[in-house]
């Protein structure tokens, strides 16, 4: 099971370069919701056991995964909804005061 | 000259990045080295005892709402957070959108629609602790309601429904309404936030009402997400 | 016991009461010659322990030295206040009396925190003093502080290397980060090549304001040389240097606050030289010489502030009103001048006797000759401008009592140790055992200055001559252009674009990974 | 121990209450607030002085199974920080904020509130949670004027955040995937027996998430931009809190996860060393060329944080508490300095240095108070900021650091230099005729008691003191500080 | 059989992630968006978390899909 965790590497690093080197807003914050993912998978990744199962305990099982990281990846889905939402609400605001969506004009502030 | 520059700074970047994946590699290697099966003991006492500690046999849920559950506190909190900065960036007054007429079709399928997906949120909500769902997704199933009619109808129908007011305060009723359940622990004699270990009596595991507090926490945090992602959106949707 | 240092703070602080002006008088009258008597009555020997942080400070201790200087301080004190009472502002007279409580505090020190606590402490109200002024002395404010500053943090340097390198703060002879020492005190001394700060000061600031500056600022640097510095030879030739750069450089000026300034730096030169001998005949020599130059300089400056108060100016031309008009200036400024040329029977003949007696070196004996003969030159063009020049200007206004008092009680001292030389030394209970009236000594002090007047005589044409270009170097400046040239490109980088920021942030988190792989 | 929880608590629940009483009873804003504020503080001095000894509260009794909260000095002391900082912020704001003023207070409570969690957590997922609260509305303060600027520098701050918050994410899967657990203390044994290799990466992802919160140079881009148009009120809580959460947090989790002796073997003490020393050099350098006061007193609190980065990178008792007693120092300093430029903002709005000429002869007491603060955050004597200063350069002398004692000196004479810039300008007369809107005593106040604690803390420094010398016996020697959350 | 599911899927959202990243139009990439979400789903699913699976079915291929579209409407105009 190496595979999956060389996928959550590449999206991670995928993301990152999104984020640090696209000019668009929009393109950066799909960015961020694709590390965001990527975070996800992996949680869910580390949970994982070879064979087991969900962790409904309707029954008594040999093996079930770990629901720890479930739960830890609920919460961050839910985390990285909102900040996606507010970033969003964000490039609006900001696309209707510059008229632009290239990060290189918010030059306001500098120096 | 400056051609140059875009290169070597698009390099830089890259180089950069494939830096970074590399050591992430490294740390996957050395992981995938370790022996580290046997240090799983908390999942392990969870997957265990959990069921009979909490009264839940969704284990997710348990962990969520009564393991974690101040985390679950600490992400309601962050969506009430998203939420008042969306209100806050879009004044209240503002209720116009983008108008597009769809067909009959969709009118009526969304009517059809709403009921259904009111029942699956509650059922999601209700059930949280006995099947997949709980309070979040169920929440975020039952802003799908306001959602429909915002998209359809546009946002003045929606809102003279549901009226904005209406959804901040049932938003923070249901965070209130968390912390008041919580407290409901300390009241006991236990801890904030108990519930396993307050003694709620966790009834026959696997009925709706059973494992203690969970039920009720799930509606609060139910009603909380579905008020707050609904605000998210009629916010980002009114945003002239 | 109460210090004396304290006494002013406290009264620093009751000047915050909303009072009015006779309150006002009456108040730092109180303490001014409160000060005086607390300081009087101390008792050699006396030390105060306190618990501060982990270490055991000791804030106020007092032998025979620190009590003089005290002494000579609080006497300032209450001359310079009484002097500057009617002229400066309630906010003023509040940072005066920070100033002076600091400088008696830092006498009675026994231990380097609270030296350098109050050491600081003069700094920031001197710099205030000055900032708070006028409107002209704004930048003169500025370039103050930061110039004190850095002695204060050389200072400070030199202090914690001392700790590391011996464990304890208290006040001794230094063993480590002498050079840091140095550097602080050079700056307090206004020696050759840190001096460019004191003549500007003086001559920008008010003239009370150089009044009461000019009798702590460099005063407390000798102290404290004396404490921390005494006994390394070679400085004394520093100090002839310096003190020989004064007398060209105040040959060349034509203010007459700047000449004074300069003249700082020469009297400072020969303190420098008592300490640097570091027997006990050089550092009382210096000592005195530091209580001496306390009372005629400071006569000097009020004499020309009185000068400036009437007339409006202080170029040479303007010292002309001396004479008939300003009759008690004049006699002040006559037995100021008298003392600082080092005529027997005058106060500095005493302690420039002691210091030549204490240094062994024919090269350094013959350099002090030459400093007195240029002192006694630079204040003859003083002099000459002041008597004996024709002048046609008036005086516009009368000058306060206060000021003629707090000159006229200066004045009475210095004519008393000037005929009483051994006062001082009973005073600090030192016997040093020179006859100062035999014929050896009276002659080899009323030497240069007969030749300076011979000389005065001679060249006069060169000595009166008003010179209108000024020698001016400032390397500080340069490194000040480079400093803020340095932050102009920095904030250029800060170019408000996102992409480089995150591409900044990438990299840093690279560097840090491979620094901490390898 | 029921009030460790309710410190977090109960500004959410603040909050959430001024969440409906902006809909339907607006006018009990003032009561609510004020009243909250007052509750807040004390229940906040009273968990700060029973932290002696440390002391675990478990959310939902669950022990070892679930959260918990520990109440130690360090997380006393900085409790404190907040008792003082909040309520002499909060009266300001009622006067100061005029627009959006619900909005502003639900996101101060909501900020509090995820502050108050990441001090007082013990559970490295629950950090992670509330160190998101604690960045969204933090953010969300920043553009709360919605103008161009306040809205671009929101947008900064976000994004640099965000990407923060991922490698901080990053790190404690990672780290859950090793340990098998999030309970500090019990990552801590578990870290025992890891790879150094491993360990220094992960430490690398930590130390780069936290740094970028911090504002570390040159991950420190954001933070003027954040503080340029923000609500002056939030700028207080902003460097006296936040950023210092976020070193709180990084030094929480370096030496109780990873332990000093791995800090030092791995080489992170010195790299943080040379790190702050850059940082501090750079931001002075920077701060000089500001014409805005914000953007001023920014830089000078990122220098001031590279020097709290010295003290407790250091590695040593001295340290510490040096760097411990410089975060209470600098929180008070920097607070006094922002209320005071929020007063010349709501009188005159002025904002730039040049608009503030002469003001020193219209606010004689406000003024005084901004030269007290100022020469204290240069570190003159015998104000607080020069009691830590002399803490921290004693500490890195005695550690081996003699270059970053003698470059803090350095940073002294560079920070005088534009400190003393706004002085002179404060008082140089002027010409122009200055129309004042009063700020009345419920500005003036909670700047003038900052101001006089100043004082209060330079000459008097074992107040504080005496609390702050516990730290480094729970900090230093990671053992005492595990046995006690695993409740041994 | 299910190891090759899940390996093409893994592919897949690699493939997914790169157009949303590289192609030149941001409408495509925001349609891409929930192509990429339901197949972290179905990923979900089969390593057997059907509570995250929800969520991110509704909320990251959902909700925030609808959010960058409202974004787009409201930019591109």
């Amino acid at each position: 099971m190496v595979i999956p965790y060389v996928v959550v590497i590449i999206l991670f690093s995928l993301g990152i370069y999104t984020v640090i080197s696209k000019k668009n807003l929009i393109k950066m914050v799909i960015g961020f919701t694709i590390v965001e993912s990527s975070l996800i998978l992996l949680l869910i990744l580390i949970g994982y056991k070879p064979s087991g199962t969900a962790p409904i305990l309707d029954r008594q099982y040999e093996i079930v995964v770990d629901p720890i990281p479930q739960a830890l990846a609920l919460t961050t889905i839910i985390i990285g909804g909102s900040v996606t939402a507010v970033m969003l609400a964000l490039v609006i605001k900001i696309y209707k005061r510059y008229g632009t969506l290239n990060v290189d004009e918010l030059r306001k502030l500098r120096g | 000259m400056s051609k140059i520059n875009e290169r070597l700074k698009k390099l830089h970047t890259i180089a950069l990045v494939v830096a970074l994946a590399v050591f992430l590699l490294v740390v996957v290697y050395e992981i995938h080295n370790l022996d580290n099966n046997s240090k799983r003991y908390l999942s392990e006492h969870y997957i265990s005892e959990g069921v009979r500690e909490t009264g839940a046999i969704n284990l997710v849920t348990s962990v969520l709402y009564d393991y974690r559950a101040f985390d679950t506190l600490g992400e309601a909190t962050v969506i009430l957070t998203a939420a008042a900065i969306l209100s806050l960036l879009v004044p209240v007054s503002k209720a116009t959108m983008l108008g597009t007429k769809f067909s009959i079709i969709v009118y009526q399928t969304t009517k059809f629609s709403i009921p259904f997906l009111a029942v699956l949120g509650v059922h999601l909500i209700f059930f949280g602790h006995l099947s997949p769902g709980g309070g979040f997704v169920g929440g975020v199933v039952l802003s799908i309601i306001p959602i429909l009619l915002t998209i359809t109808y546009g946002v003045e129908f929606s809102e003279s429904k549901l009226k904005p007011a209406k959804k901040k305060l049932v938003e923070d009723i249901g965070a209130i309404g968390f912390i008041l359940l919580g407290l409901l622990g300390v009241v006991t004699g236990s801890n904030f936030l108990a519930n396993g270990q307050a003694n709620f009596g966790p009834g026959n595991t696997g009925e709706l009402i059973s494992a203690g507090l969970i039920p009720y926490l799930n509606v609060m945090i139910g009603i909380k997400v579905g008020a707050g992602l609904a605000i998210i959106f009629n916010s980002l949707i009114k945003e002239k | 016991m109460i210090t004396p240092g304290l006494l002013y703070l406290s009264g620093a602080l009751l000047l915050f009461l909303p009072i009015t002006n006779r309150i006002k008088y009456i108040m730092s009258f109180l303490i001014t010659a409160g000060a005086l008597i607390v300081t009087f009555y101390l008792i050699p020997g006396y030390s105060l322990e306190l618990d501060f942080l982990k270490y055991t400070l000791v804030p106020f201790k007092v032998d025979n030295i620190s009590k003089l200087t005290g002494l000579i301080f609080a006497v300032g004190g209450m001359a310079a206040v009484i002097y500057s009472i009617n002229l400066c502002s309630l906010s003023n007279l509040r940072l005066i009396f920070v100033f002076i409580g600091s400088a008696l505090t830092v006498v009675f020190a026994g231990d380097l925190f609270t030296l350098y606590v109050f050491w600081e402490l003069m700094t920031i109200s001197s710099s205030f003093i000055i900032i708070m002024a006028s409107d002209v002395t704004k930048k003169t404010g500025y370039f103050y502080f930061l110039v004190q500053l850095v002695g204060g943090l050389s200072l400070l340097w030199g202090i914690f290397l001392q700790y590391s390198a011996t464990g304890n703060l208290s006040l001794h002879a230094i063993e480590a980060g002498l050079p840091f020492f140095m550097i602080a005190i050079a700056i307090k001394l206004a020696f050759v090549g840190f001096h460019t700060w004191l003549p500007l000061v003086y001559s920008k600031a008010p003239f009370y304001v150089a009044v009461v500056l000019s009798i702590y600022t460099t005063k407390v640097g000798v102290y404290v040389m004396f404490r921390l510095l005494s006994g390394i030879n070679i400085l004394a030739y520093a100090g002839l240097i310096s003190a020989l750069f004064g007398v060209v450089m105040a040959l060349r000026q034509k203010q007459v606050l700047r000449l004074l300034s300069y003249s700082i730096i020469i009297q400072v030169g020969y303190m420098i030289m008592g300490i640097s001998i570091g027997t006990e005949e050089g550092t009382t020599g210096a000592i005195f010489h530091l209580v001496n130059h306390i009372l005629y300089k400071t006569v000097l400056f009020m004499a020309v502030g009185v000068v400036i108060y009437t007339t409006g100016k202080d170029s040479f031309e303007n010292l002309g009103v001396m004479g008939r008009k300003l009759p008690l200036t004049s006699i002040a400024t006559l037995v100021a001048f008298l003392g600082i040329a080092g005529v027997p029977f005058f106060n500095g003949y005493m302690s420039k006797t002691i210091i030549k007696d204490a240094l062994h070196e024919p090269l350094l004996k013959w350099g002090l000759d030459l400093m007195s003969f240029g002192t006694s030159l630079i204040f003859l063009k003083f002099i000459y401008y002041a008597f004996f020049k024709k002048s046609t200007i008036n005086i516009d206004k009368k000058p306060a009592i206060s000021m003629q008092f707090g000159l006229g009680f200066l004045t009475v001292f210095m004519i008393v140790i000037g005929i009483n030389p051994f006062l001082l030394e009973n005073l600090t209970t030192i016997n040093l055992g020179i006859n100062y009236f035999d014929k050896k000594h009276l002659l080899s002090g009323i030497q240069p200055f007969l030749w300076s007047i011979a000389a005065f005589i001679l060249l006069k044409k060169y000595v009166v001559k008003n010179y209108q270009r000024l020698l001016y170097y400032d390397g500080y400046r340069k490194m000040a252009k480079l400093f803020v040239a340095t932050g102009y490109k920095l904030s250029n980088y800060h170019d408000g674009k996102l992409n480089r920021y995150l591409v900044w942030a990438t990299s840093t988190l690279i560097v840090l990974l491979l620094l901490l792989m390898f | 121990m029921e009030a460790a929880v309710w410190v977090i608590i109960l500004p959410l629940l603040t909050a959430f209450f001024l969440g409906i009483s902006k809909l339907y009873f607006k006018k009990i804003l003032f009561p609510l607030v004020t009243g909250s504020a007052i509750i807040y503080l004390y229940l906040l001095i009273s968990v700060s002085t029973n932290s002696y000894p440390p002391k675990v509260y478990s959310v939902g009794g669950w022990g070892l199974l679930g959260i918990n909260l520990m109440v130690d000095p360090f997380a006393a002391m900085f409790l404190l920080i907040i008792a003082i900082l909040f309520l002499p912020v909060i009266l300001f704001s009622l006067k100061y904020i005029k627009i959006d003023k619900h909005d502003y207070f639900i996101l101060t409570y909501l900020m509090i509130g995820g502050i108050a969690g990441m001090v007082l957590t013990a559970d490295l997922f629950n950090l992670y949670v509330f160190l998101e609260v604690t960045s969204l509305s933090s953010c969300a303060l920043v553009a709360i004027k919605k103008t161009d600027k306040a809205i671009e520098g929101a947008f900064k701050y976000l994004i640099m955040s965000t990407l923060g918050s991922f490698f901080i994410l990053l790190a404690t899967i990672l780290t859950y995937h090793l340990a098998g657990t999030l309970n500090m203390a019990e990552i801590a044994l578990e870290f025992k027996e890891l790879p150094f290799k491993l360990k220094s990466i992960l430490m690398a992802l930590f130390v780069f998430g936290y740094a970028l919160k911090i504002g570390l140079i040159p991950l420190h881009a954001w933070l003027p931009d954040a503080y340029e148009d923000s609500p002056i009120p939030y700028n207080v809580l902003s460097s006296g809190l936040v950023m210092k959460a976020a070193v709180y947090a990084l030094i929480r989790v370096l030496y109780i996860i990873f332990g000093i002796d791995f800090l030092s073997e791995s080489g992170m003490l010195a790299i943080g060393v040379f790190w702050g020393v850059i940082t501090f050099i750079i931001a002075h350098l920077l701060a000089f060329q500001q014409t805005n006061l914000n953007r001023l007193l920014a830089y000078s609190s990122i220098a001031q944080i590279a020097y709290i980065t010295i003290g407790l990178f250091v590695g040593t008792d001295g340290g510490l508490i040096g760097g411990s007693f410089h975060i209470l120092n600098h929180a008070i300093m920097k607070g006094t300095l922002f209320l005071v430029i929020g007063i010349f903002y709501y009188s005159l709005s002025a904002i730039n240095i040049k608009d503030i000429k002469g003001l020193g002869y219209q606010f004689p007491i406000i003024s005084f108070t901004f030269v007290v603060a100022s020469l204290s955050i240069v570190g003159l004597p015998p104000f607080n900021g020069f009691i830590t200063k002399w803490l921290i350069i004693e500490a890195a002398l005695e550690a081996g650091f003699g270059y970053a004692a003698f470059f803090i000196l350095v940073g002294t004479f560079l920070s005088l230099t534009y400190y003393l810039k706004v002085i002179v300008t404060l008082y140089t007369k002027t010409e122009k005729k200055i129309v004042i809107k009063d700020p009345g005593l419920s500005l003036r106040l909670p700047t003038i008691f900052l101001g006089s604690l100043c004082i209060v803390f330079g000459i008097v420094p074992s107040l504080p003191l005496s609390l702050i010398n516990k730290i480094p016996q729970f900090l230093l020697d990671h053992s005492e500080y595990i046995r006690i959350l695993l409740g041994g | 059989m299910i190891n090759l599911i899940f390996n093409l899927l893994m592919i897949f959202l690699v493939i997914t992630a790169f157009f949303m990243v590289f192609t030149k139009d941001i409408s495509n990439s925001v349609i891409a968006l929930p192509v990429f979400g339901v197949i972290l789903v179905v990923i979900f699913v089969i390593l057997q978390a059907p509570d995250a699976a929800m969520a991110e079915a509704i909320i990251a291929a959902g909700l925030t899909t609808v959010f960058f579209v409202i974004t787009i409407n409201k930019t591109e105009y």
